[in-house]
């Protein structure tokens, strides 16, 4: 099974749908050692893209030949153009990176574990963060670490998606016990630890989607459907 | 929650409207993309002023667009920095054809969203200068956090780097005494009760009946530490303290002393923390110059008050006395 | 309770403390009794005006004492009356032979000391004439009652009748501008949270979750009728509408537009109150053609807003543009 | 018993002991209908007089010579001067001229009533209210027409000033369901039903003081002590 534009597509807006549903859990996490914004920034933004996705004027790509990399970078500029505070340019520029790298009507497993590195490596530039400075890019780093390994061990594109989403929200949740260094959590200073990172989180959600994207496959006929 | 708002998610843009109407004369609201400008746009030849963030600190910063302070503001949504589609089109009006300066405060997004927007306007021709705001002495600036964030001090910068703008200077004159400023003012607030976002519809961070949140931001963010409640006199020593001596203040200098509002606490009570900070300074032998009491860089309603002091030069207290007329600023 | 004061008992005095320190180039405070004049005392020729009434208002009255306003200001204590014997030495000092005409909002405890006051100033030779402001227009005026009360009207009068007595008006003409504004001007105002008074220690009153307080004056008083909380523009309607009926405004109407913050709601809300109260003026073909957004009359952190209406004639308009130098209005 | 100048002291000590002791049932009461003040507001002026009593430099009246009136006059000064709002010079102008009657060393039963009949008009003169619009007017009045009625019976200074307290404190009970038409109370309008009228009730307050000074008689040692 190649993942193609459509799964892309199928990505983004079960993206949108996983951060609606959990913009409660979000804002909560922020509000405990941020400032209560991050479940509203997230889903303004995916609420702009599927808005996009859905405006026969706005298609990213030209018809068959939209490639992957075409929907990406619509994510990439909507998101930048919507969503402000820290997440917005780390997200955008997240998807701006593995738009560039994607920019084929299908990728097969190399091609998934590149464009995560991209995405990773676009919000470590940007926010010069490294990892266990409690992040979303501890997120990013557990799912680039696991796809690659999957990656070369063979594994399906199905694969890679899942260790990654699975390492991703590990990650996540191995966040909570540690002390902010970067980012809004960083003023708390040691009251930062026991608390879940909203960013990781979210980060967790979108790869969780690209999996449930992939498992449900090019037949789907309800692009909003559950997995 | 109950706050005078329609949708929240309308909340900014309608007091911007009203905003708007109210101030004709100084200011015109672009709608799409939200950003504030002077009324008649760039002032030819003068170096153009531009800042921003999230909204809920107002008046800052749209309550200071005008002649002698800023040429443009850029609010987001709540709490939440403004994007760079915003921002660019903002420096783009503030331009005179003698560059811009951005004011930014630090905070992560604040500066990301900045970055991008002045790579933008600069694609487009703008020579753009920035400066971080950084004065909030609560948050410990070390390679190994995000910074110090910026507060209430960047009234200080909007109005001084605004004062030598309108007098002439040029963009690099203008960087560099915004960074003078930058360099001699320090902030560190309390927080008696915390504001409710509206979205979220909660209180940003849960208070006991005898606790007070020291070393608080303008976000909602919990503070450093939350100690015991106690008298206006102690309180206002654990913020005047940290920040005299983070300047390093002595005998010699004079300074203005600003003591700001978070937006839920009465004017009264920040005059009660004024005198106490001034006594404070006096007893170090500091000469207190200079003076501004009120809610000027707001939490919306959060209740408490932040302690600001900027040593002052002979230049810098003739910026500070220089003409303003803004919404939130004048004389 | 938690406020930025130390013992409730001293809230007054540290807080004019204070501002007598931030203010010193303006006011001159004296403690005993306690009044506050313009530094310098009163202006040869010229008419004095002098306010007052109970502290928890503030910037109101001391805020504006200064050019082209008042010349004293006397606070009580919070949300009393001040005493004759703080009253009478102000009327002194406020004179600078012209005579002097007291502004009194219209409460029983006000009128009544500043009565005893005026009677002993005129003992003293000083010639004292006194205007009663009574703009809320939630308090029916009746021979059957205490009448209407004065609220943030006030600021209208000082403002006017203090340009008035600056251009060299004397006393009757000074008192007959008052007079004309206090026939023009009309509030009403709600509460979405009481204050808490200091010596008192809980809120003033108790309004559950989603109830707010209509027609509540500055003194935590509980308003006319209490209902359910809506939106921002339905309760400005429920504010705009009995002022501007009470007005009898028509399309020939040209007004100041005054939205005035109770202490406790973010300056962003008043603006989107005043936004909508705008149109509703516009909707009945009235002119908006000068506006008033701010914290100006308080009551403590009450969260909450009025709606105040002037109806404007050339000569108000233009005493209203006058120069005005106080601490917390300035043009 | 006469009542003379040492009762009418002991009057006044007793009522600044009984209003610090009510002082926060008496601001409950303001909260509910008006401004929540009037406990701090009358505390803060019987400290103030007690203070000038016991300062040997502000003593009332010339030693032995000492009236009734000039300890009255001490009061209605010293409320006006430190009380403020409406019950500064309602008080404070109802000793005035109770004092105005009272400038003898010693008072009798018509004189007592005299007395209370001076502080009745002194505070409808300058308040204007009259019986029924709920304030301190209720009060005053059934008291005097009650000690009117007990001395134009014969009774001693003591019954008069029983059947006063007793009525005072009844009227201000009775003030509970009026709709107040006067004072800060009056902008509730009908919402000012069902709450006493605080005023009143430290007119009630006041009068219990006087019989209770009275009660103690001119050999009690100590003036703060109870009846
Ligand atoms: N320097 C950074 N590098 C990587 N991620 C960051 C950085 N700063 C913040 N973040 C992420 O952004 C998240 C917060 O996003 P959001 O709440 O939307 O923005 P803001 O902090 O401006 O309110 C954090 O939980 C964290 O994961
Ligand atoms: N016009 C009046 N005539 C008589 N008594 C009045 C009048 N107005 C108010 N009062 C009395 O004053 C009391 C309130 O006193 P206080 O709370 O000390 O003053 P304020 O109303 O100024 O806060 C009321 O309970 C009432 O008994
Ligand atoms: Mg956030
Ligand atoms: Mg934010
Ligand atoms: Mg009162
Ligand atoms: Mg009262």
């Amino acid at each position: 099974m190649a993942l193609d534009a459509d799964w892309a597509e199928r990505w983004v807006r079960r993206t949108a749908d996983a951060i609606a549903d959990a913009k409660g859990e979000l804002t909560e996490l922020d509000r405990q050692i941020g400032d209560g914004d991050h479940g509203e920034n997230m889903d303004r933004g995916f609420r702009a893209v599927v808005a996009r996705l859905d405006d026969p004027a706005a298609q990213p790509g030209a018809g068959d030949e939209r490639t992957v990399g075409d929907v990406l970078k619509l994510v990439a500029t909507t998101l930048m153009s919507t969503v402000g505070g820290a997440s917005g340019p780390l997200y955008g520029t997240a998807y701006l990176r593995a738009a560039k790298v994607s920019g084929r009507p299908q990728i097969d497993p190399p091609a998934v574990v590149a464009v995560l590195e991209a995405a990773l490596e676009g919000v470590s530039s940007r926010g010069k963060a490294t990892v266990g400075e409690k992040t979303m890019v501890d997120a990013w780093q557990a799912a680039v670490d696991a796809a690659e390994a999957a990656a070369r061990d063979g594994g399906s594109e199905v694969d890679v998606l899942r260790v990654a989403a699975e390492a991703a929200d590990k990650a996540s949740t191995a966040t909570i016990p540690m002390v902010a260094t970067k980012g809004r959590a960083s003023y708390l200073g040691e009251r930062s630890a026991g608390h879940e990172d909203p960013g990781a989180r979210s980060t967790a959600l979108v790869l969780g989607a690209a999996l449930a994207a992939a498992l449900a496959g090019p037949t789907s006929a309800d692009p909003h459907g559950a997995a | 929650m109950k706050k005078l708002l329609n949708d929240p998610a309308d909340a900014v843009a309608d007091s911007l409207a009203g905003f708007a109407l109210a101030h004709a004369e100084l200011v015109q609201v672009s709608t799409s993309p939200v950003f504030v400008s002077r009324a008649g746009g760039g002032v030819t030849g003068k170096v153009g002023l531009v800042s921003g963030g999230g909204s809920g600190h107002e008046p800052l910063h749209a309550g200071f667009v005008g002649d002698g302070m800023l040429d443009a503001a850029v609010p987001g949504a709540v709490f939440t920095s403004p994007t760079p589609d915003q921002i660019q089109p903002a420096i783009q009006a503030a331009d005179g054809g003698a560059g811009v300066l951005t004011i930014v405060k630090n905070y992560t997004g604040d500066v990301l969203n900045f970055e991008t927007a002045v790579e933008l306007a600069e694609a487009e021709g703008v020579e753009v200068a920035s400066v971080l705001v950084n004065d909030d002495v609560a948050v410990e600036d070390s390679l190994y956090t995000a910074g110090r964030r910026g507060v209430a001090g960047t009234v200080a910068v909007e109005k001084i780097a605004g004062a030598a703008a309108a007098r002439g200077a040029d963009l690099a004159t203008v960087k560099a005494v915004a960074e003078r400023v930058i360099a001699n003012v320090r902030t560190m607030g309390v927080a008696l009760a915390a504001p409710t976002v509206p979205h979220v519809g909660r209180p940003s961070f849960d208070l006991g009946e005898d606790e007070i949140e020291v070393g608080i931001g303008i976000h909602g963010e919990p503070g450093r530490h939350r100690v015991q409640a106690v008298g206006a006199d102690q309180v206002t020593e654990m913020l005047l303290t940290p920040v005299a001596d983070d300047l390093a203040l002595d005998g010699g200098d004079r300074v203005l002393l600003f003591v700001n509002g978070m937006g839920g606490t009465p004017l009264s009570e920040l005059y009660v923390v004024y005198g106490r900070a001034r006594r404070l300074l006096e007893e170090r032998g500091v000469t207190v110059s200079r003076s501004l009491v009120g809610n000027y860089v707001t939490s919306l309603e959060m209740q408490g008050a932040s302690v600001t002091v900027l040593r002052l030069d002979d230049e810098l207290e003739a910026l500070w006395d220089a003409p303003v007329d803004t919404a939130a600023l004048r004389w």
